[in-house]
């Protein structure tokens, strides 16, 4: 079956974990932690979004490829050749697995901007560019596809169960402070490489448990903005969401959360004039951005990481403190699977986000 | 008390009013029996008067101080205590049309055929709603709780 | 032959039995089919008069009138059929065009009929509607590309927002159905009356066509939607003012490219003070605006229009559904529409043409998909809303339109037959025994408002909750996550040309 | 506080209604010199003609007075008033103390002094027992042939009565046709030959000059032409005049009846008087004259008690008019009907082979009097159109139309009319 053209639909567990000072931690306990939700995964696909594991390359892009064949491999290295500088490119380091069936060939480019491409678009930011980039060899070239495209961050993600795909990735090996991950429960059977979540995009990873019944809506309104969904996935529609509103309409992730999962209209009028007046212009404004239908996320950049549910709340999400660390995840066990003791758990209400934010120090 | 309120405004003209009014009060209340079976034919209780394109359902008004109680030399003509409405015992009439000569609507009229009694509106009594009422298919005539 | 008497559509029944020659019916009918003879005290019809709108019928108090189409044939002929022949041989006699009312009724395909909707099982739970909020409000008019908001306060409490963006003006619509434009001329005050109580009594808009606008429907402006059309009647400076919302008229779904004309035996005094042309006077629309031979005329016209109310209310144009909808579309968006209405072949009128009618124009539910396309891919979805029309005749078709990409519908024709109409297709001769399409006193006063409202109020609630029903069936609870949300559509029998410009799949295909 | 009603029929029932609207506790006393609890007058001719029964005749219940708690003295006449002290005296002696006393003694027939008038076999028509004597007459005697005197109302309905009894009636009517107060010539013609028809003569411009009998009984009448009509009944009925015989020569002023107000008082205090014995506003002649009429009794008696109860209420005045169906013909006539100056405008239709006859008299443009004989729908709309005074310029073409109705009428009078009450005639 093509895989770009059946949307997927999956019930899954998430999970987030985020040191907010920026300290960095194996990925052991996210891995555990996912673990603890194996009932909510059917082995059709895992992975992971870790921040802050290439320092030494914190201004270069990194791409985490997946290729199917060779070929995929040369027209792609031809094209980030013709509009980045390679500054350095190697295999993914993974490790044998019995029950990591099939694996696409893993590579990762560390790139950087040619200044000439620059003058070329000059109508775009470098990272638009970059995003075009993705979109062209995810849509161009077969067997192709790049996982992640940010900066001191990647995806590790594949099919099988999440701790299978976390072993087969190593990734106790590296140290982040954001860790996020996905163990995934499609409905179809489809289970490809480049279909586990996370989905990145920049260094936007969104990890997502849900089914979105505006999907449709979401995806074309997208599109009026010029973010074509190649993919059928929710996570990639809720990354360009996050993206258009975020990044480059600059509105915060409160504001985002009061757009994706906006509160009813008579909640709307009970607020005071001022919050009433914002959420109903939002909604008037971005109301095909609302995200309708049940969901959980957890959506993370380079500083942030952010927990939301729909407006009405048909997912499971919960939060938890503890120190520096905040985690999000679908189930308290898994929170509780790495951190038994925490300082506060709470339910965050539908539509309510749970932010957290690297604290300068 | 619940008055009948013509709207004018909304009359049609059909005269349903009239042909249900009739069967309401025939022997047989059975629509096609009254007008093809009944002798004397019955007489409706409304009358539907028209003028060009203006026309308008009326009945007894009920007046709050009716005039033709006070001229009615039997008795026949009383107010109903429960409902307020003027109601002719039938028993007691004997056509002196003293309340056809008093009303000035014009509403009460000889009961042309059998016993020559005045006939006029009883608001259906029994009924929930006044057939005309109930009947008419534009709402011009209404029953209405009126201040 | 100088006359040939054509079959009679219609033939009457009338069952003898049954008939208490009440005369109801003779009282009734503005086409005198009923005849009442007091010598044998018998009604009997002529059926040659009928128009088939069954007022008669419907007020027959034992049910003893039957109006059936006149089985009587031709000879069977795929090419010649009795309309064909009955329209040559009309046109034989009067060397004139054939006249109708209403919209196109010729079997071209009902998309609305060809598409299905998508419901929740297991994977997202559906919403009770019952149970839950479920939220049709929409707004139509402008709105931003984006949102811009600052921030007062380093610390980004929502309470320390200011928001920088205003929102330009906007129609509030409790449930995503209007009331099409049908004229104060075209059909009666009381008519007009009930739709414009309706509108405010629901939370939506009227149209006052080309009709300018009553003395006694000022009182409901709030709810009222101005036309301004190619002849400008009744347009001055209060009209304009009073409106919610103005729309320019370009086209009419019934009769794309024609203009108007309400004969002058129908301009009363009461209409000749509305339009603001001498009473007994031709209402003549012309076919074009004559001060928009362009779309940079249009332009003008709408930011005339601004000027002079403003900018405080939302300006739209509406056209008919042709070939070339989908840049027009655009074209006028850019213009400066803050809406763009667009009436498809099946649209409703007072009078057009029949050759007009029936072979002009293209079904709206194609047009609203390509452009609603045409507009996100051009990026500029946003900057105006979407009025689907022209034959829109339940809720699924609402449903269906709104997924399609429409903000909201227009609804004329099921306005009528909520108020009684029965299409018998005679609107243009001002007999309508209904009260709806006539200003003769003797029928207008047939359509009570009270009633006329209180249906179409109805309707619109009826309608309302099987929106929200099939709503929350998709696991929706907002209007907004269905607009143009073509993933809960599926075409049935359509081919792979009309599933591409409609934008959906086919039937058993998945996500 | 006493209430003391002298009389018992249409004004006293009324004003005991009327009181006990406002007072539902005080003393009403009813005196009456009728054996009967109470009884339509006007009901009497259908009682002796046999189309109502004695017990029908009644037009209140008999729980009437126990409902309203009145004291009820029968058989007893009013026979002297104390102004001074406030009682009544009765005929038994009883002496009555009133705090606020209705006169409502009603009418009293006028009897011409004709010779032989005392035979038997000749009887007034006022009263039920008049009716039950003539009654008793007819049976004991098998009378077979009767003299009317008096082509009045009353004379006809005992003429009817008669003629119900099968007896063959002849009218002698002293002026030049009957009914002669109400009707013109074209509406008694019409009655006239009815009457003719069923074979009772009707003999104008003329009267009985004396009545001759045998034995006692009635035999003969001779006219003033000397004409002789043998009969064995002879029905007086030329009329009724206030009875007033109660006051008369008293402090109360009276002319042909007892002078009231307009709020039924008499010139004494506390002494309010209504119905056939008083005189009151006439409307329509705009002065103070006896209308003894039903619906007029009752008006005022009406009147009358909210006024001693305590509610001001003041008579709008009422004016002359009647209805009664003569031979199967329905006629009304109403206000000035015959006219006989000049400054009127009539409006007729006439058809005489139908026995119906309409005319609508109209002066200063509006209607002052109609009659209807033959067809009498709608009647009441003319008499709320005189009572009105209503400008007929805009409608009078229409008025003697068969569709006239409300409709015909401007519609500000006609909208009151259909949606607002009505004052009373």
């Amino acid at each position: 079956m093509d895989r770009f053209h059946e949307k997927e639909i999956s019930g899954c567990g998430i999970l987030g974990i985020m040191d907010q000072k920026g300290k960095r931690f194996s990925g052991g306990d996210i891995v555990a932690g996912i673990a603890s939700m194996r009932e909510r995964a059917n082995g059709l696909g895992g992975g992971f979004a870790a921040y802050g594991i290439y320092p030494e390359h914190k201004r270069d892009w990194c791409f985490h490829m997946m290729f199917e064949n060779k070929s995929a491999m040369v027209q792609t290295e031809e094209y980030l050749r013709e509009n980045y500088k390679i500054v350095k490119d190697g295999i993914i380091p993974t490790r044998e697995d019995r029950s990591i069936k099939y694996r696409p060939l893993l590579w990762r480019y560390f790139l950087q901007h040619k200044e000439e491409k620059t003058k070329l678009h000059y109508d775009l930011t470098e990272k638009d560019f970059v995003i075009k980039t993705v979109m062209e060899i995810n849509t161009k070239i077969p067997g192709a596809f790049v996982a992640s495209s940010g900066r001191n961050m990647g995806v590790f993600k594949g099919v099988g169960y999440p701790e299978d795909i976390g072993r087969f990735y190593k990734l106790e090996e590296y140290e982040a402070y954001i860790w996020t991950a996905h163990g995934r429960f499609p409905t179809n059977t489809v289970g490809w490489w480049g279909g586990a979540h996370p989905f990145g995009l920049l260094d936007w990873s969104v990890v997502h448990n849900g089914e979105i019944s505006s999907y449709g809506i979401n995806k074309r309104f997208l599109l009026n903005y010029g973010y074509v969904c190649a993919f059928f996935t929710d996570t990639e529609v809720m990354t360009y969401l996050f993206d258009l509103l975020v990044r480059k309409h600059g509105l915060s992730f409160e504001v985002v959360a009061d757009i994706l999962a906006a509160p009813f209209w008579d909640d709307i009028e009970r607020q005071p004039q001022g919050r009433g007046e914002l959420l109903r212009t939002l909604r008037i404004a971005y109301g095909s951005a609302l995200v309708n239908g049940p969901f959980s996320v957890i959506v993370a950049n380079s500083s942030t990481m952010v927990g939301l549910n729909d407006r009405i709340k048909l997912r499971p999400l919960v939060a938890a403190t503890s120190e520096n660390r905040l985690y999000i995840a679908s189930e308290e066990s898994a929170i509780r699977e790495v951190c038994p003791r925490p300082n506060r758990v709470w339910m965050p209400k539908a539509g309510e986000p749970v932010i957290g934010r690297l604290i300068e120090v | 008390m619940k008055k009948i309120i013509i709207r004018e405004e909304y009359c049609m003209g059909c005269r349903l009013c009239e042909v249900h009014c009739l069967v309401q009060h025939s022997k047989t209340k059975n629509i096609i029996k009254a007008y093809k079976g009944e002798y004397p034919k019955p007489i409706p209780r409304i009358i539907v008067e028209e003028k060009g394109y203006v026309s308008f359902a009326l009945q007894c008004r009920h007046c709050e101080d009716g005039p033709c109680l006070e001229a009615c030399i039997t008795g026949a003509m009383y107010r109903d205590k429960k409902t307020g409405a003027i109601l002719l015992n039938e028993d007691k009439c004997i056509g002196c049309w003293m309340c056809i000569m008093v009303c000035p609507f014009g509403v009460i009229s000889r009961n042309g055929e059998g016993k020559k009694i005045a006939s006029k509106c009883d608001l259906c009594m029994g009924e929930k709603v006044p057939i005309c009422v109930k009947n008419c298919p534009n709402e011009a005539i209404v029953y209405e709780e009126k201040k | 032959m100088a006359k040939r008497p054509l079959p009679t559509e219609f033939i009457i029944e009338r069952d003898e039995e049954k008939c208490i020659a009440c005369q109801a019916c003779v009282r009734m009918c503005s086409n005198d089919v009923h005849s009442y003879d007091p010598e044998t005290d018998t009604v009997s019809s002529d059926s040659a008069k009928c128009v088939g709108c069954h007022f008669c019928e419907t007020l027959c108090p034992t049910g003893a009138l039957v109006i059936r189409r006149n089985p009587s044939e031709f000879k069977l002929n795929a090419n010649w059929n009795a309309e064909v022949i009955k329209n040559i041989t009309r046109q034989a006699e009067t060397g004139g065009m054939l006249l109708t009312g209403m919209g196109c009724d010729k079997p071209y395909p009902i998309y609305w009929d060809y598409i299905l909707l998508n419901a929740s099982q297991v994977t997202n739970p559906s919403i009770d509607p019952l149970r839950e909020p479920m939220e049709l409000r929409t707004y139509i008019g402008r709105k931003p590309d984006k949102i811009e908001i600052q921030i007062t306060n380093s610390k980004s409490q929502i309470s320390n927002y200011k928001l920088q963006t205003s929102i330009p003006p906007q129609l509030k619509l409790e449930t995503p159905i209007l009331f099409s434009a049908m004229s104060y001329g075209s059909i009666s005050l009381n008519a007009c009356k009930s739709l414009a109580k309706a509108a405010r009594e629901v939370g939506t808009f009227y149209n006052t066509g080309e009709g300018g606008l009553h003395r006694e429907l000022y009182k409901y402006s709030a709810n009222t939607i101005v036309q301004v059309a190619s002849g400008r009647f009744g347009v001055h400076r209060e009209y304009l003012e009073a409106a919610a919302a103005i729309e320019i008229k370009i086209g009419q779904g019934a009769k794309p490219g024609i203009g108007g004309h309400l004969p002058g035996e129908k301009v009363s005094e009461e209409i000749s003070q509305t339009r603001m042309i001498p009473v007994g006077t031709d209402a003549l629309s012309p076919a074009p605006h004559h001060d928009i031979y362009s779309i940079e005329d249009l332009r003008q016209l709408i930011f005339a229009l601004k000027e002079a109310t403003r900018y405080k209310k939302p300006v739209g144009v509406k056209i008919s559904a042709v070939h070339n909808v989908a840049p027009i579309a655009s074209g006028i968006v850019r213009a400066g529409a803050d809406f763009v209405a667009i009436d498809g072949l099946r649209g409703g009128t007072g009078a057009a043409p029949t050759v007009v009618r029936d072979n002009v124009g293209i079904p709206t539910e194609l047009a609203i998909a390509v452009v609603d396309q045409r507009l996100r891919e051009e990026g500029i979805r946003n900057q105006a809303s979407l009025i689907a029309a022209g034959g829109i005749r339940s809720s699924s078709d609402v449903i269906k339109a709104i997924a399609l990409g429409a903000d909201a519908v227009y609804i004329g024709t099921a306005s009528l037959v909520a108020m009684g109409c029965s299409l018998c297709q005679r609107c243009y001769t001002g007999k309508c025994n209904w009260g709806i399409a006539t200003q003769d006193p003797y029928l207008t006063k047939r359509l009570n408002p009270d009633i006329g409202t209180r249906r179409l109020v109805n309707l619109l609630r009826a309608w309302s909750l099987e929106i929200k029903e099939m709503l929350g069936g998709m696991g929706i609870n907002a209007i907004e996550s269905l607009r143009g949300n073509r993933e809960q559509l599926r075409g049935v029998g359509l081919s792979d040309t009309d599933l591409k410009l409609l934008g959906i799949k086919p039937a058993g295909e998945a996500w | 506080m006493n209430y003391v009603i002298i009389g018992n029929s249409a004004s006293g029932i009324a004003a005991i209604e009327a009181i006990r609207e406002y007072d539902g506790k005080n003393k009403i006393t009813v005196i009456s010199d009728e054996p009967y609890s109470n009884y339509s007058r006007p009901l009497i001719s259908y009682f002796l003609g046999k189309k109502v029964s004695l017990e029908s005749v009644s037009f209140q219940e008999e729980d009437f007075y126990k409902d309203n708690k009145v004291d009820l003295i029968l058989n007893n006449k009013a026979t002297k008033l104390d102004l001074k002290k406030k009682y009544v005296i009765l005929a038994d002696g009883r002496k009555i103390s009133f705090d606020k006393l209705l006169i409502t003694t009603g009418g009293a027939p006028i009897v011409p002094e004709i010779k032989g008038r005392n035979f038997n076999g000749v009887f007034s028509f006022t009263t039920l027992s008049d009716a039950q004597k003539i009654e008793k007459y007819i049976k004991t005697n098998k009378v077979k042939k009767a003299v009317v005197l008096g082509g009045g109302l009353i004379g006809l309905k005992a003429t009817e009565a008669l003629i119900e009894l099968k007896i063959k009636v002849t009218i002698v009517e002293l002026a030049d046709r009957i009914l002669s107060a109400t009707f013109d010539k074209k509406a008694s013609g019409i009655i006239e030959a009815a009457l003719e028809k069923i074979g009772c003569k009707s003999i104008t411009n003329n009267t009985i000059a004396e009545i001759k009998g045998k034995n006692s009984k009635v035999k003969e009448v001779i006219l003033k032409d000397k004409k002789k009509i043998p009969t064995e009944l002879v029905i007086v009925a030329i009329g009724v005049k206030p009875n007033i015989e109660l006051v008369k020569n008293r402090a109360i002023n009276t002319n042909k009846g007892i002078l009231v107000d307009n709020f039924m008082q008499t010139n004494i205090k506390d002494i309010y008087a209504a119905g056939d014995c008083c005189e009151a506003k006439d409307s329509l002649l705009n002065t103070n004259r006896p209308i003894a009429i039903w619906p007029v009794a009752k008006r005022q008696g009406k009147i009358a008690g909210y006024n001693m109860a305590g509610w001001k209420k003041e008579y709008q005045g009422s004016f002359a008019m009647n209805s009664v169906e003569l031979c199967g013909i329905p006629t009304i006539s109403v206000g000035e009907s015959c006219p006989e100056k000049e400054g009127y405008q009539v409006l007729e239709y006439f058809a005489p082979e139908k026995s119906i006859y309409k005319k609508i008299v109209i002066k200063n443009k509006r209607i002052i009097g109609v009659i209807f004989v033959g067809d009498i729908e709608r009647a009441g709309i003319y008499t709320s159109l005189i009572k009105d005074k209503v400008d007929t310029s805009d409608f009078k073409e229409n008025l003697l139309k068969e569709d006239f109705g409300l409709i015909s009428l401007p519609k500000e009078y006609r909208k009151h009319l259909v949606t607002g009450e009505v004052a009373i005639l």
